[in-house]
């Protein structure tokens, strides 16, 4: 069978998503919302199709790597990048998991989007929604598809611009709907700490340029494998910047901080780019450059601490949230560590079987969660319509809409409660997205967590007990939130009369659900039963699989069970009251008030760099530019000394004694003379004519007498 | 004395007598026409010295466009007489010293000062061919270019200002 | 034989003639007419130097006249700005005498 | 007369015809004098591309036109010589597009003494075409000197309050800056017999220590219109007095007049100067770019964020230029384009929703992408590429000139350019604050004081061929890499 064909669809992948950015970019204002979301999810879901072909493809062409060029691009002295697509067994299976959630998501957000921009009065918003998330699924699609780390490095900061967009969609209001800057706000952290992150992999990238003589992948770990490469400042020092990137785009320590203000996003959003595909990027490009990573082990070690302390941080902070989706934000960074400490240890298997099953629960998870928040804004929705039945008058109406819903936050957990009877297909898909999550068996997250954990026991024994601990709070904080959310009696009216949400959101639920349960048989850690091992070992080389290891899996699967029975007669015993404050702040005191404020890291970033920063940059334009430069040097010294010299130098000297003196005298000479000669002026042409002949004559007597 | 002098001393005394012609006429509309006169000797005296390209010109533009716009404006204004007394009346026999005082000077000039008599003989029959003006034409458009288009340039601002300075002012147009 | 000398002393009589008419006439058609001549005077020069150098060096050449071409162009537009104007004075002094046109005198 | 037929000369003196045009247009007929000035400027960039369709790419040296001799007094030889090659045919290119789109850009905006107003942008572009195509340093001298005449009445009759004072200081520091260059260009001249660049060029054999003095005196006149920090002062006056077609011109032309200047007499004349100056030329870009940043961030005018973020780009390509490798060069000539490109973009929308509200301070905007969402597009665009998203034409510059300083043998040190990429993290900050401050966020007081429309078809056609650049360079940048390269590679040879 010819697979050419097949390959020569590869950039479908970005055109796809294109096709249907630009339609509904043109047409998107026309079109019925149903139209408009329908052609998104078609142009996303012919991505996905594509790349099963690919997978298809390249699984029957022997894994072997097969790159599809399409044009050039820059090409300078030695300097040579093409966009050329990449597709071997990693890239294929990153495009299957984004491709595929994102699908789904694209299916939910129709429903999701709808009530939205129902409750924010900005219905015209609704297909610029879609429009960014197929820019999303483009720009993704050539961060996983590139073939050299510049054009990797145009996704990447692609999908940056996306989350930016995305965070600021409603970038008028805050999270709770009311006029601020606290979205855009969110959208503008995400992005600059985005770029402080590409400010390493650009200095990466010249490194190896420089070094390697290309960006190229291939190139490029041709050179790192070299003897003179292996553990050598340079390889360590090209990592470690790769490794700044990877902390901005994957939510690590230190640049994680933007990531939990990132769910200002509508829950689509949350769930698609900042906890399924986007922020796995970072875990990809590790992946992707583990020739580099396998030649400074020095560097590896950094990455996998960084993941491990990562993941139990975030855990930690996870535990004193109460905004449903701010547990799962943090959730999401605390699991990228995990991930990350994977293929830090060089575990790329376990690394990106844990990517891929997280994506399906988390994406879950997330959904699930925004199920939640609109069936609480359904309530509070109808609970404010009731009220205003009394009222008469329609202005006072829109009036004390908007206050209502200035004291009302959907998305607190406070809020909720006993919401299992009123949404009882949210609560089961939650509860199988949490299992997952926690990593109980025979749930997807559980045969992943336990690969890294087991990759960990080998090697790292530091980081296996930090993560392992992170596990404990895992299970710990997903507990709680389930109790707090569907156990229990409903705290506010409002969650009282919260409604289940239409087919066209559960359905998509329903498959990643199914996906959370079974995803674990992707890789089975039984001899044979490595799929997605072998699969990537085309690209990766042989891989050692670590044997099944009893202990290891029960103790994970015992702690977690622990923290669920924990969580259980802490908020699940005796159900929250409204008001109540959180149990754990007695016990915990100091503490907990740091989880409940994120440990004050933003608050630490205020002070230490951005105040700084902001009062440097105020300092240069007002003192240094303004006032020393262009008042001080430019009118103060330059025109000064101007003023200066020519004042005492020329006029009080020269001027008046010199050249005065000579005007003076020149000008009553010129006045004397014509006076003398406008006698001759008598106005009569032809007079002047005559003496023009005159002249004429007496020149030629000259040449005749000469 | 041969048969091309005697053609050029009658047609030289034409063309003075045609000159003082105009410059004595009471009326300007004969010492229009006379100048017409003069102007188609020279165009004669052009043919002899093998410029029939100017010649033509000559008849067409001065001798044609030229005198009639003269003639027009004499018509315009009345071919009238100069009744105020002259105001320079010591010019007139200085101005008549002066040009006889010139014309003797450069005759002298010439005849004594210039190079060696050429000959001009008679144009032969390749000089009135279209080859010649086809070669004329190369030079006047090569050679000649730039100051060929400021020409036009010049003719455009010479009419526009005979337009603006003939035509009526408009009322309330002038601030 | 008719020497090149003869045609520029025949422009050189003719000049002489413009000139006396720009001297003595004060009709300012005349005047212009008068410059007409000049001109004239001048351009045969031009074509009979021309022709001499042609005749000299046995090959065509036509600067002379292409010079003479361009007079004829100047000269055209000089008169039709130079026309212009005097009907326009006309047109506010109701009289062309030259000699009433004397408001530069200093 | 042949030389009058010349594509060049044409190109350059085209537009006067268009002025001449206009000066007997009455003053009234405002319609009339713009169309004629469009038409003109089109025709123009017309010719450009005409010019651009006879262009060898694969030829580095100069083309279509050659030397003429125009003045020979006292054993000078000063050429009329109009020729263009890889370094200038894209600013060529970029001076024939955004004259077209200034001017469209006044259609409304310029109410008051249109004509005169045309007539100089017209000059203004008679100047700008010749600084880009003389090679005779004579020739050259005339018309950059020539270029500041208009510029200053543009600003000095049509710019904001301080206007005079702008003018006058944007008149003078250039002039300043010429005066040093014109005696370098006299010593030049007369020691080497000739004003010819190439002639220069191939002659050779500066003594080092003069070469360092001439050098000084070249970078003079062309630092100041860079402007590399810290000769930038005259910068945000000019800019923010400028009406906003002239602050297109001025960012987009005029500044790289500066940086071509560079590149075309500084690089091959005075080479081993050029390789002594390198490091510290690539000291002041470096901190020309982290100061401009920084100081943009704190501007509440948002037209002077915009100035500063040119001295910031522009150190950019200085820094790409003295890298004095493949890499370092044909990014800066990229990032000329793409600055001419983006900056010139940021004054249109900027200069557009001045008009409706007469305001550029830009706290008391603030949810514009609400009010107008097609504006609110464009710039968001617009921004993007000034702060070098990839995909869009800032990146392929700015990537490329870092890249080619990081490993420059001229510069020396990686450090110069690992310390500009901070400059990448810090344009976006100062390009988010500013979108962010004026279109997110909730409306603010100028939405409630003005009835806001989103733009017109007009406006809407002006930054329309800066988006199609901008998408087009950042994308498939090859057809403008492969017209410089040639060049460049010639330039760099010898280094």
């Amino acid at each position: 069978m010819h697979l050419e064909p097949i390959y020569s669809l590869a950039p479908l992948l970005v055109f796809a998503p294109l096709t249907g950015l630009l339609l509904n970019l043109l047409f998107g204002r026309r079109w019925s919302e149903t139209v408009v979301g329908a052609v998104a999810s078609l142009a996303s879901g012919v991505t996905f199709v594509v790349s099963v072909l690919l997978t298809y493809a390249l699984a029957a062409g022997g894994g072997e790597t097969v790159r599809a060029p399409l044009a050039q691009w820059i090409h300078v002295g030695s300097l040579q990048l093409d966009w050329t697509f990449r597709v071997d067994s990693l890239s294929t299976t990153m495009m299957l998991v984004v491709s595929g959630v994102g699908t789904l998501i694209h299916i939910y957000a129709i429903g999701y989007m709808r009530e939205d921009v129902r409750f924010k009065h900005q219905e015209g918003r609704f297909a610029r929604f879609f429009i960014f998330l197929n820019l999303f699924i483009a720009a993704m699609m050539i961060l996983v598809s590139g073939d050299s780390y510049l054009t990797l490095f145009v996704g990447w900061e692609g999908v940056g611009l996306c989350s930016f967009l995305l965070i600021g969609f409603w970038f008028e209001m805050d999270t709770l709907g009311r006029p601020s800057w606290a979205n855009s706000d969110a959208a503008k952290k995400a992005f600059v700490a985005n770029r402080i992150g590409d400010f390493g992999f650009l200095i990466a990238a010249f490194l190896m340029f420089w070094n390697f003589g290309s960006l190229q992948f291939d190139d490029v770990f041709l050179g790192a494998s070299s003897l003179s490469a292996i553990n050598s400042p340079l390889t360590v020092a090209i990592t470690l910047f790769l490794l700044l990137g990877v902390a901005g785009k994957s939510a690590q320590i230190p640049l994680y901080v933007w990531l939990p203000d990132a769910m200002a996003g509508p829950t689509p959003v949350s769930a698609l780019i900042h906890a399924a595909t986007m922020v796995t990027a970072g875990v990809y490009l590790v992946a992707r450059s583990a020739p580099m990573y396998a030649a400074a082990p020095a560097a590896q070690y950094l990455v996998a601490m960084t993941g491990a302390v990562t993941a139990l941080f975030a855990a930690t902070i996870a535990v004193g949230q109460y905004d449903i989706k701010k547990v799962l934000a943090y959730s999401t960074v605390s699991q990228l560590g995990f991930m990350v400490a994977a293929v830090g240890m060089g575990a790329y298997v376990a690394g990106m079987f844990h990517l891929v099953t997280h994506a399906f629960f988390k994406a879950l998870l997330f959904l699930s969660a925004g199920s939640v928040i609109l069936g609480l804004e359904r309530g509070h929705h109808h609970l404010a319509h009731a009220h205003h039945e009394v009222k008469k008058s329609k202005k006072k109406e829109v009036k004390s809409h908007e206050e209502h819903e200035e004291t009302f936050d959907p998305g607190d957990m406070r809020n909720m409660g006993g919401l299992r009877s009123s949404m009882p297909v949210t609560f089961w898909l939650y509860i199988v997205g949490a299992l997952a999550l926690a990593g109980i068996f025979p749930f997807a997250g559980f045969w992943s967590k336990d690969e890294i954990l087991l990759d960990a026991r080998l090697h790292f024994p530091a980081v296996y007990w930090l993560l392992t601990i992170a596990a404990f709070f895992t299970a710990f904080y997903m507990g709680r939130q389930i109790w707090m959310v569907f156990f229990g009696k409903s705290r506010t009216e409002a969650a009282a009369r919260a409604e289940e949400s239409p087919k066209v959101m559960t359905v998509p639920l329903m498959v990643l659900a199914a996906l959370s349960v079974l995803g674990g048989g992707l890789n089975l850690p039984f001899k044979g039963f490595h799929q997605l091992g072998h699969w990537l070992e085309y690209t990766l080389g042989k891989i050692e699989f670590p044997p099944f290891d009893l202990t290891v899996a029960g103790v994970s699967t015992l702690l977690a069970l622990t923290a669920i029975f924990i969580s259980w007669l802490l908020y699940g015993r005796t159900p929250l009251e409204a008001g109540q404050p959180d149990p754990l702040k007695k016990p915990l005191g100091f503490l907990f008030t740091g989880m409940e404020n994120k440990w004050f890291v933003d608050e630490g970033y205020f002070a230490v760099i951005i105040n700084p920063f902001k009062k440097l940059s105020q300092f240069l334009a007002d003192i240094i530019d303004w006032r020393f430069w262009h008042d001080f040097v430019h009118d103060t010294v330059i025109l000064g000394t101007y003023n200066w010299l020519s004042a005492i130098a020329l006029d009080r000297y020269a001027d008046q004694k010199g050249i005065d003196a000579f005007a003076n005298w020149l000008g009553a000479a010129t006045r004397w003379i014509s006076q003398t000669i406008r006698k001759a002026q008598n106005g009569f042409v032809r007079s002047y004519a005559l003496a023009v002949t005159l002249g004429v004559v007496v020149i030629l007597g000259y040449l005749i007498l000469k | 004395m041969t048969s091309e002098l005697l053609v050029f001393l009658v047609l030289s005394l034409v063309a003075i007598a045609s000159a003082l012609g105009m410059l004595f006429s009471r009326n300007a509309i004969y010492s229009a026409l006379f100048l017409v006169l003069n102007f188609v000797t020279v165009a004669v005296f052009y043919l002899t010295l093998g410029a029939p390209f100017i010649a033509m010109s000559q008849i067409t533009v001065y001798a044609g466009a030229i005198m009639v716009l003269f003639l027009f404006v004499i018509m315009l204004l009345g071919a009238e007489r100069m009744t105020a007394p002259n105001a320079l009346p010591w010019q007139r026999p200085l101005a008549f010293l002066l040009a006889i005082t010139l014309t003797v000077e450069s005759v002298y000039l010439i005849l004594t000062r210039a190079k060696p008599d050429t000959v001009i003989a008679a144009p032969d029959a390749a000089t009135n061919s279209m080859e010649s003006l086809r070669e004329m034409a190369m030079t006047l458009f090569d050679k000649f270019l730039l100051p060929f288009e400021v020409t036009s340039i010049l003719l455009l601002a010479a009419m526009v200002g005979a337009i603006v300075l003939a035509k009526k002012e408009r009322a309330g147009s002038k601030s | 034989m008719i020497s090149v000398n003869y045609y520029v002393i025949l422009s050189a009589i003719l000049f002489a003639i413009g000139a006396l008419g720009v001297l003595i006439r004060r009709n300012p058609l005349i005047i212009f007419m008068s410059i007409e001549l000049m001109l004239n005077a001048a351009n045969l020069a031009f074509v009979a130097f021309g022709r001499s150098w042609e005749i000299a060096k046995g090959e065509a050449f036509f600067n002379g006249q292409i010079f003479v071409f361009f007079v004829i162009a100047v000269a055209a537009a000089e008169v039709a700005v130079g026309l212009a104007l005097i009907v326009e004075i006309f047109k506010t002094k109701k009289n062309i005498n030259i000699d009433e046109m004397n408001t530069l005198k200093g | 007369m042949e030389f009058l037929l010349q594509p060049l000369t044409l190109l350059t003196f085209f537009p006067l015809v268009g002025a001449l045009a206009i000066l007997f247009l009455k003053s009234e007929w405002k319609n009339a004098i713009r169309w004629v000035a469009l038409v003109t400027t089109l025709l123009t960039f017309g010719l450009s591309l005409w010019a651009l369709t006879m262009f060898d790419s694969t030829n580095p040296n100069l083309q279509l036109g050659k030397p003429y001799s125009w003045i020979q007094v006292a054993g000078w030889d000063i050429q009329y010589y109009l020729a263009v090659d890889g370094l200038s045919i894209l600013l060529v290119l970029l001076t024939g597009l955004l004259t077209p789109i200034s001017i469209l850009s006044t259609w409304t905006a310029v109410e008051d003494r249109v004509k005169d107003f045309m007539v100089f942008f017209l000059l203004l572009e008679v100047g700008m075409m010749g600084v880009f195509l003389a090679q005779d340093l004579f020739l050259f001298y005339i018309f950059w000197e020539f270029t500041l005449v208009p510029m200053y009445f543009l600003i000095g009759l049509w710019g904001g309050p301080r206007r005079i004072y702008a003018a006058v200081k944007f008149f003078l520091y250039t002039m300043a800056g010429s005066i040093l260059m014109l005696l370098a260009i006299l010593w030049l001249g007369i020691e080497g017999k000739t004003f010819s660049v190439p002639q220069l060029i191939a002659q050779g054999g500066i003594p080092a220590n003069i070469q360092m003095w001439l050098f000084i005196a070249f970078a003079a006149a062309f630092a100041i219109k860079v402007p590399m920090f810290p000769l930038h002062s005259w910068l945000p006056d000019a800019h923010v007095e400028a009406p906003t077609a002239g602050s297109v011109i001025l960012a987009g032309v005029l500044l790289k007049m500066g940086t071509y200047g560079f590149l075309r007499f500084n690089l091959p004349l005075f080479p081993e100067a050029t390789v002594q100056a390198a490091p510290w030329i690539a000291l002041l870009a470096t901190i020309g770019i982290i100061y401009g940043a920084a100081v943009s961030y704190a501007q509440a005018d948002v037209k002077k964020l915009v100035a500063y973020s040119s001295v910031s780009h522009l150190g950019f390509v200085m820094l790409g230029l003295f890298a004095l490798n493949a890499q370092g060069v044909t990014g800066a000539i990229l990032q000329m384009v793409n600055h001419g490109v983006s900056t010139g973009a940021l004054f249109l929308l900027v200069g557009m929703v001045y008009e409706q509200t007469h305001t550029r301070e830009i706290k008391v905007y603030g949810g514009l992408w609400k009010l107008m969402p097609v504006f609110g597009s464009i710039m968001l665009i617009s921004a993007l590429s000034s702060m070098g998203l990839p995909g869009l034409n800032g990146f392929v510059g700015e990537f490329t000139i870092l890249l080619g300083a990081f490993g420059s043998k001229a510069i020396g040190s990686p450090w110069y350019a690992g310390v500009s990429a901070v400059g990448v993290i810090l344009a976006a900050v100062y390009i988010l604050y500013m979108f962010q401050k004026m279109f997110l966020g909730p409306a603010g007081e100028v939405a409630k004081e003005h009835e806001l429309k989103d733009l017109n078809w007009r406006e809407i056609l002006t930054v329309a061929p800066l988006l199609v650049l901008m998408f087009w360079i950042g994308l498939y940048p090859a057809p403008f890499i492969n017209l410089i390269a040639p060049a460049v590679e010639k330039l760099v040879i010898g280094y």
